[in-house]
């Protein structure tokens, strides 16, 4: 018997307006003043006059891709569970019902609160430390077991601990696979040999499981979509170097949310696409995104989640949200003359996602993530770099103070350090964090 | 038979005779520094309101903070068995207690004899404690027992969102300062004290009938959120809720000293 | 150009009332009563100490926690950019500065023209904190003044861990259990607060010279404890060591003014 | 006489350094740092080195790692290995080898190699997080390239004869430890919880052949000794890495006798041998990397539950105490799954979170111990 998926329906059905919205600000603000607050709140981030195209475009995904899951596995998709840091396009190549892991429980997060939810690993006897972006879907699954997975699969183990124990905790509490492709330690060309081994290994598992072959026409079909996806996004990359800043500070919010969720599907295609013309026509104005820019900055983790509004807030103090680690996707286009090249590039692009590629091996090693934000803080020339300190990650807290030396000495940024937990508002709440940016803001000067 | 249980926790220290099975004499202090001291003047309290002296005490158990430090008695036990057993005997139906001491939380799970069958105890920070809402209390300027029925009379409680129990009294005292009721004061220190209990509560889960022990249990403000929270009605208790804990050592006294139990 | 900075933390409020580069006057009161109120009685026991009248201020800035409750404050800066000021302006060549109030203990590093090149401090737990000391000054029946006097006479000191300010009275009961000696168990607290500051101060690279400001800068066991665990010399402000952040308010205000055409 | 050099064996561990390393070091030979049971010993042994395993011990306090490692989020034994690295008590070692076991232990290498003053050679050696034939290849490369390093380094040669040598007697070291982990068992054991601890904490700590030998006595000794019959529990002890007595002694001090362990200063490190036959790179690499798996194996839960419940049985455990160091993820979720499994086979489980020695607040734990003896009915 299935049970009714309440948390995704619920958020789906509280955000059920952004359907019908028309690309229209006052329209959202409106919509918005009629939700409850954590609702609210997350409208209010997608404000941005330029960008409420984009922003509507991507608020619809948001509202439907949970959902839309649950239709593919009654369709008779198995249910894949993945660490987002994994290219979702294999999945849908493969008409599985793909569920990130971290989404599905960030989404109805960030528009219902859910503090129980929140809570209820740690009642399963979980430790308290493990990462926020796990404790809502453990806690959904614990609570009233929302959606049940036929197969987990970790694409790197090895690059956060609390990550690859939880999904090793879920497999056993469903008694499911789990396929773990052992990211190793290296960035080098043994390393990517090695791992696309690893990730052959687990096509032919997903096949097993899937009981049904890799249809190779549909896959280079959707991989020639998120290949065009690349190209927008390389374009936008570009465009970021504009000043002023020509982005909306949601922009790389939702860039992550497409990417764990939507990745390849017209609709994200859609997403970047807009994102691209709107950025373009202010840099051919010579106009920002937003008015009296004081601050570009790098976020060296992730921006901070529970409460959206904070970037619109940003936006409003003029500090741009130009990169973060999270949303750095240094992806190449994937040749798809082949079986084989279609399968190796995937390989090759899961071992550069966020997180597996900063974080499997040396700190500073290649690759690794001072030599990711280095790039990236020359690249896109940026004053300033947040940390947001999600308090579950040992890994870059445990070399927080490397990091923040060397791009002090090395480059002459300050880094903000916060302590937060990206996903559960009560750990920092929103006043503290504003009043520390703008503080750290202020001093720039 | 004279059978004597003292428990000395980090902010009260409490002592019980019991004579034949039945309770003569109860005593509840605040502590002195050393656990010692606390011991013997609340058993001195408690035995001279017995018209009795330590030589007539068959035996004694220790329990709480400073159950290994008391000179005069025979043995020592847990608190957190102590308050399972205490409770369960006094009222038979309980399976769960909670008892919220002075700077632990703890969940007792319980058998029909009052065996403890399993427990969970915070062990981060004070923050669920008795301590968080001694601290608060004093910032109101009430007592702790006041805290409980002032609250029941808010309609909107403060929200107290830091979890730190020194940040949260800076919150509090703003909110002092900023003039909000005592009643929405009140009532937020208890939401939140009893959102932490909860917290632990869910860890080891609830089994009906359940009750509550130690000094918070008196605050009628945090038992109703609690009972609110976790959607069960805590059973009353025929004594001083404080008094569970050397109640338990005074029944542990008894198997102790008849060779049997913990 | 008679300016005011009042830097309004989370326990007590500092005022420092100064005339071009000169203190006129200062004050610091415990907060217990609403912040306006509290503020405002802080400048007029300041101003007529230095008898002047509100209307001879020219400018006021205001910072720390409740600097948004300063009601005469003509703007706000933050709590870092005002001990920066401040300590540049006590010791010239402080690159280190480390503030140890009631509750938060921050550590900035600065650079020669006195700008923040980086900030630490602790946000989520108030441990090793000066409430870590009364709480344990408490549980001790001890005087929070008397506390850093009766370190001094420990031979070996005891270990507290500190996990919590709260704790802190457990840990404490529990050394006097096991029969430690009153001192050993004051100076093992002092040693533990000493051990949280190097944790928090660490990480922004501690360089010469070292100002140690806040409330618990007075304290001699805390700054001798400093300079053991950095072995760099702690140096304080000649002034009260909680006006340092007021005092750079004052300033901020001073530059303010300065840079006005016409004032 | 010689009784009385065993006893060095259960007292090696209150001190980081000791007489054996210091004579070691006066005679000329060098000293290396390892952090991990997934860093084959024997080929620092069979080059004529000796291999140290890191530990906190002596630590006071963790101001100066903090600042590196934090205390909001960083493991507290990491912190105490990284903050005797920072006061110079490290500063006998001629080199250290880590592994990525954990995040704690990666990031606290990479703190320490920042640092200006470190042993002349700083190794990372990589291990793959899954078990699989790629896996134990891949490992087998890292293995040789980590050799082939430390040789250049050094200047020696490490012969296939020497590391034979050496295999043999680390084999002759897990077989004495075996016997020794069977007296433990027993109904009324020989020896406690702690002193196993300490005895092993030894193995890691001085000349391999010395131990041996010393170990032979001491068992000698152990299996003549009255066994131990007036615990209130029989006691497995698991999670988080541990090299302080005073963790196991906090337990037997309240009655709990700990028989059996499957830490990694513990039954994890000696378990499984290595094949003396073939080639011994092949037979140490596939040894060290198959051994009973740490957490930090994803996908490997099963082999170690299997292992844990053997070893329940065969020491005829009453309870298990699965502890775990803050912010330990691997064992914090091991444990969850751990308590799930056991308690389903009607085995009492009890489950702490702990800081490392000196940060310990043993009041609270103890008192959890006591309640949970007490839950056993003991």
């Amino acid at each position: 018997m299935v049970r009714t998926p309440t948390l995704w329906e619920e958020t789906s059905a509280l955000m059920g307006g952004v359907a019908a919205l028309p690309e229209d600000v006052s329209a959202l603000e409106e919509l918005a003043k009629g939700l409850p607050p954590d609702a609210a709140s997350l409208l209010k981030g997608f404000t941005n006059p330029h960008y409420i195209k984009m922003s509507i475009t991507g608020l619809k995904i948001f509202n439907t891709a949970l959902t839309s899951v649950l239709e593919r596995r009654s369709q008779g998709g198995k249910v894949a569970f993945y660490c987002f840091s994994f290219p979702r396009e294999l999945l849908d190549a493969m008409d599985m019902a793909p569920v990130c892991t971290e989404a599905a429980g960030i989404i109805p997060v960030l528009a219902l609160g859910c503090e129980e939810y929140i809570d209820a690993p740690i009642n399963a006897g979980l430790p308290d430390s493990i990462c926020g972006g796990h404790k809502a879907t453990v806690g959904m699954i614990v609570e009233q077991a929302e959606i049940t997975p036929d197969v987990i699969i970790n694409a790197g183990p090895g690059s956060c601990d609390p990550n690859a124990k939880l999904h090793e905790w879920m497999a056993e509490t469903w008694d499911v696979p789990l396929l773990n492709l052992d990211a190793p330690y290296y960035h080098d060309d043994r390393s990517f040999r090695y791992y696309r081994r690893e990730f052959r290994r687990m096509v032919e598992r997903l096949e097993e499981i899937n009981g049904q072959k890799l249809d190779y026409d549909r896959l280079k079909e959707i991989l020639e979509d998120s290949n065009e996806q690349i190209r927008l996004y390389w374009e936008i990359q570009d465009l970021k170097k504009a000043k002023p800043y020509p982005l909306s500070n949601i922009y790389c919010v939702l860039v992550e949310l497409m990417k764990y969720i939507w990745s390849g599907r017209p609709e994200a295609i859609e997403y970047f696409r807009i994102a691209r013309d709107t950025a373009k026509s202010l840099v051919e104005k010579g106009e920002g995104a937003f008015p009296n820019q004081r601050a570009r900055t790098l976020w060296t983790y992730s921006g901070i989640y529970f409460d959206m509004e904070l970037f619109r807030w940003l936006e409003e103090i003029g500090v741009a949200f130009v990169q973060d680690c999270f949303g750095w996707y240094p992806d190449k286009v994937i040749d798809t003359s082949s079986i084989d090249t279609m399968i190796d590039g995937l390989a090759d692009r899961t071992l550069n996602q966020p997180m597996t590629r900063q974080h499997k091996g040396a700190w500073d090693g290649p690759a690794g993530w001072a030599e990711d934000m280095m790039f990236l803080a020359r690249e896109l020339d940026i004053d300033a770099c947040i940390y947001s300190g999600n308090l579950a990650c040992k890994q870059t807290w445990g070399c927080l103070r490397l990091m923040t030396d060397k791009l002090k000495n090395e480059m002459g940024i300050p880094t903000l350090r916060l302590e937060t937990d990206i996903l559960d508002k009560r750990v920092t709440p929103t006043p503290v964090i504003k009043e520390q940016i703008e503080e750290f803001v202020s001093n720039l000067a | 038979m004279i059978l004597a249980g003292c428990d000395v926790g980090s902010l009260s220290a409490e002592a019980l005779v019991m004579k034949n099975g039945t309770i003569i004499a109860a005593e509840i202090i605040k502590v002195r520094p050393r656990p010692e001291q606390s011991a013997a003047d609340v058993m001195g309290l408690a035995l001279a309101n017995a018209g009795l002296g330590y030589s007539d005490i068959d035996y004694c158990v220790a329990t709480g903070y400073g159950r290994e430090n008391i000179p005069f008695a025979n043995g020592n036990v847990s608190e957190i068995s102590c308050h399972g057993r205490g409770a369960q005997w006094l009222v038979p139906s309980i399976r769960t207690v909670i008892d919220v001491g002075g700077q632990d939380c703890k969940v007792i799970r319980v058998d029909e004899e009052g065996r403890l069958q399993n427990f969970v105890m915070n062990d981060k920070c004070a923050a669920g404690t008795g301590r968080f809402l001694e601290f608060m209390a004093k910032l109101l300027r009430v007592g702790i027992e006041d805290l409980g029925p002032s609250a029941l009379e808010s309609e909107a409680p403060v929200s107290i969102t830091n979890v730190c129990s020194v940040y949260a009294e800076t919150e509090v005292l703003y909110s002092v300062y900023e003039g909000r009721a005592t009643a929405d004061i009140a009532a937020g220190i208890n939401r939140a004290m009893a959102e932490r209990v909860r917290a632990l509560v869910k860890r080891v889960g609830v089994e009906e009938d359940v009750c509550l022990t130690g000094g918070v249990a008196k605050n009628a403000g945090v038992v109703k959120e609690l009972e609110e929270m976790l959607r069960v009605e805590p059973r009353g208790l025929p004594i001083d809720p404080q008094l569970v804990g050397a109640l338990g050592a005074c029944l542990f006294a008894n198997d102790q000293l008849h060779g049997s139990g913990a | 150009m008679f300016t005011v900075g009042c830097d309004f933390g989370a326990l007590a409020a500092k005022i420092a009332v100064m005339d071009n580069g000169r203190m006129l006057s200062s004050a610091i009161r415990g907060i217990t009563a609403a912040p306006e109120q509290v503020a405002t009685d802080l400048l007029n026991a300041a101003l007529s100490d230095a008898g002047l009248r509100a209307a001879d201020v020219g400018c006021s800035i205001s910072t720390g926690w409740g600097r948004k409750r300063v009601p005469f404050a003509d703007s706000q800066v933050g709590e870092g950019a005002c001990l920066a000021r401040g300590a540049q302006w006590l010791l010239p060549s402080t690159r280190t500065v480390i503030d140890i109030g009631g509750q938060n203990i921050r550590a900035l590093s600065i650079n020669d023209a006195g700008k923040i090149v980086d900030s630490n401090s602790n946000d989520k737990c108030a441990a090793g904190s000066g409430r870590f000391l009364e709480v344990a000054a408490e549980a001790l029946e001890l005087k929070l003044g008397d506390m850093a006097a009766v370190a001094a006479r420990s031979r070996t000191p005891a270990k507290v861990s500190s996990q919590c300010c709260v704790f802190a009275e457990s840990e404490v009961v529990t050394l006097l259990n096991e029969g430690r000696e009153l001192a050993d168990i004051v100076a093992g607290v002092h040693d533990s607060i000493v051990r949280r500051i190097v944790a928090i101060a660490g990480p922004v690279g501690i360089k010469e010279d070292v100002l140690v400001c806040g409330g618990c800068a007075k304290n001699e066991r805390l700054i001798q404890g400093l300079q053991a665990h950095i072995k760099l010399e702690m140096k304080r402000p000649e002034v009260d060591p909680q006006l340092v952040g007021a005092i750079g308010a004052a300033l901020l205000a001073q530059d303010r003014l300065r840079k006005q055409p016409g004032t | 006489m010689l009784a009385q050099e065993a006893d060095h064996l259960t007292t090696l561990c209150e001190t980081l350094s000791n007489p054996f390393v210091e004579s070691w070091k006066k005679e000329g030979g060098k000293v290396i740092g390892y952090a991990c049971t997934y860093m084959p010993e024997e080929i620092i042994s069979a080059a004529g080195m000796l291999p140290f395993r890191l530990r906190g011990t002596g630590c006071v306090g963790t101001s100066l790692a903090d600042a590196w490692l934090t205390r909001i989020a960083n493991c507290s034994f990491a912190r105490s290995i990284l903050e005797l690295a920072l006061t110079g008590e490290y500063d006998f070692l001629d080199g250290v080898v880590f592994n990525n076991g954990c995040d704690h232990t990666r990031r606290g290498y990479e703190n320490w190699k920042a640092q200006e003053n470190t042993p002349s050679f700083m190794y990372m050696l990589p291990v793959p997080h899954v078990l699989t034939d790629d896996g134990l290849q891949w490992y087998r490369e890292e293995v040789a390239t980590f050799k082939n390093t430390f040789e250049d380094f050094f200047g020696v040669k490490v012969s296939d004869e020497s590391l034979k040598d050496a295999i043999h007697t680390y084999d002759e070291t897990r077989s004495l430890l075996k016997q020794l982990y069977k007296l433990r068992t027993q109904k009324a054991p020989n020896l406690t919880g702690a002193e196993t601890l300490r005895i092993l904490v030894a193995s890691a700590s001085m000349p391999r052949d010395e131990y041996n030998r010393l170990l032979k006595v001491k068992l000698d000794e152990l299996s003549n000794r009255d066994g131990i019959s007036d615990y209130r529990a029989r006691i497995m002890l698991v999670g988080s890495t541990n090299d302080d007595p005073a963790l196991v002694e906090l337990i037997e001090e309240a009655g709990g006798l700990v028989v059996a362990d499957s830490l990694c200063f513990g039954a994890r490190y000696f378990w499984d041998m290595v094949e003396e036959t073939g080639d011994p790179m092949d037979n140490l690499t596939a040894r060290y990397y198959y051994h009973v798996p740490c957490p930090r194996m994803y996908g490997a839960l099963k082999e170690r539950l299997d292992f844990l419940k053997s070893a329940t049985k065969e020491a005829n455990v009453d309870g298990v105490i699965m502890q775990a160091i803050k912010f330990c993820d691997l064992h914090g979720v091991e444990n969850a799954m751990i308590e799930r499994a056991l308690e389903k086979e009607g085995i009492p489980t009890l489950k702490l979170e702990r800081e490392y020695g000196p940060l310990a607040d043993t009041g609270r734990f103890r008192t959890r111990v006591q309640a949970f003896l007490e839950r056993l009915g003991r």
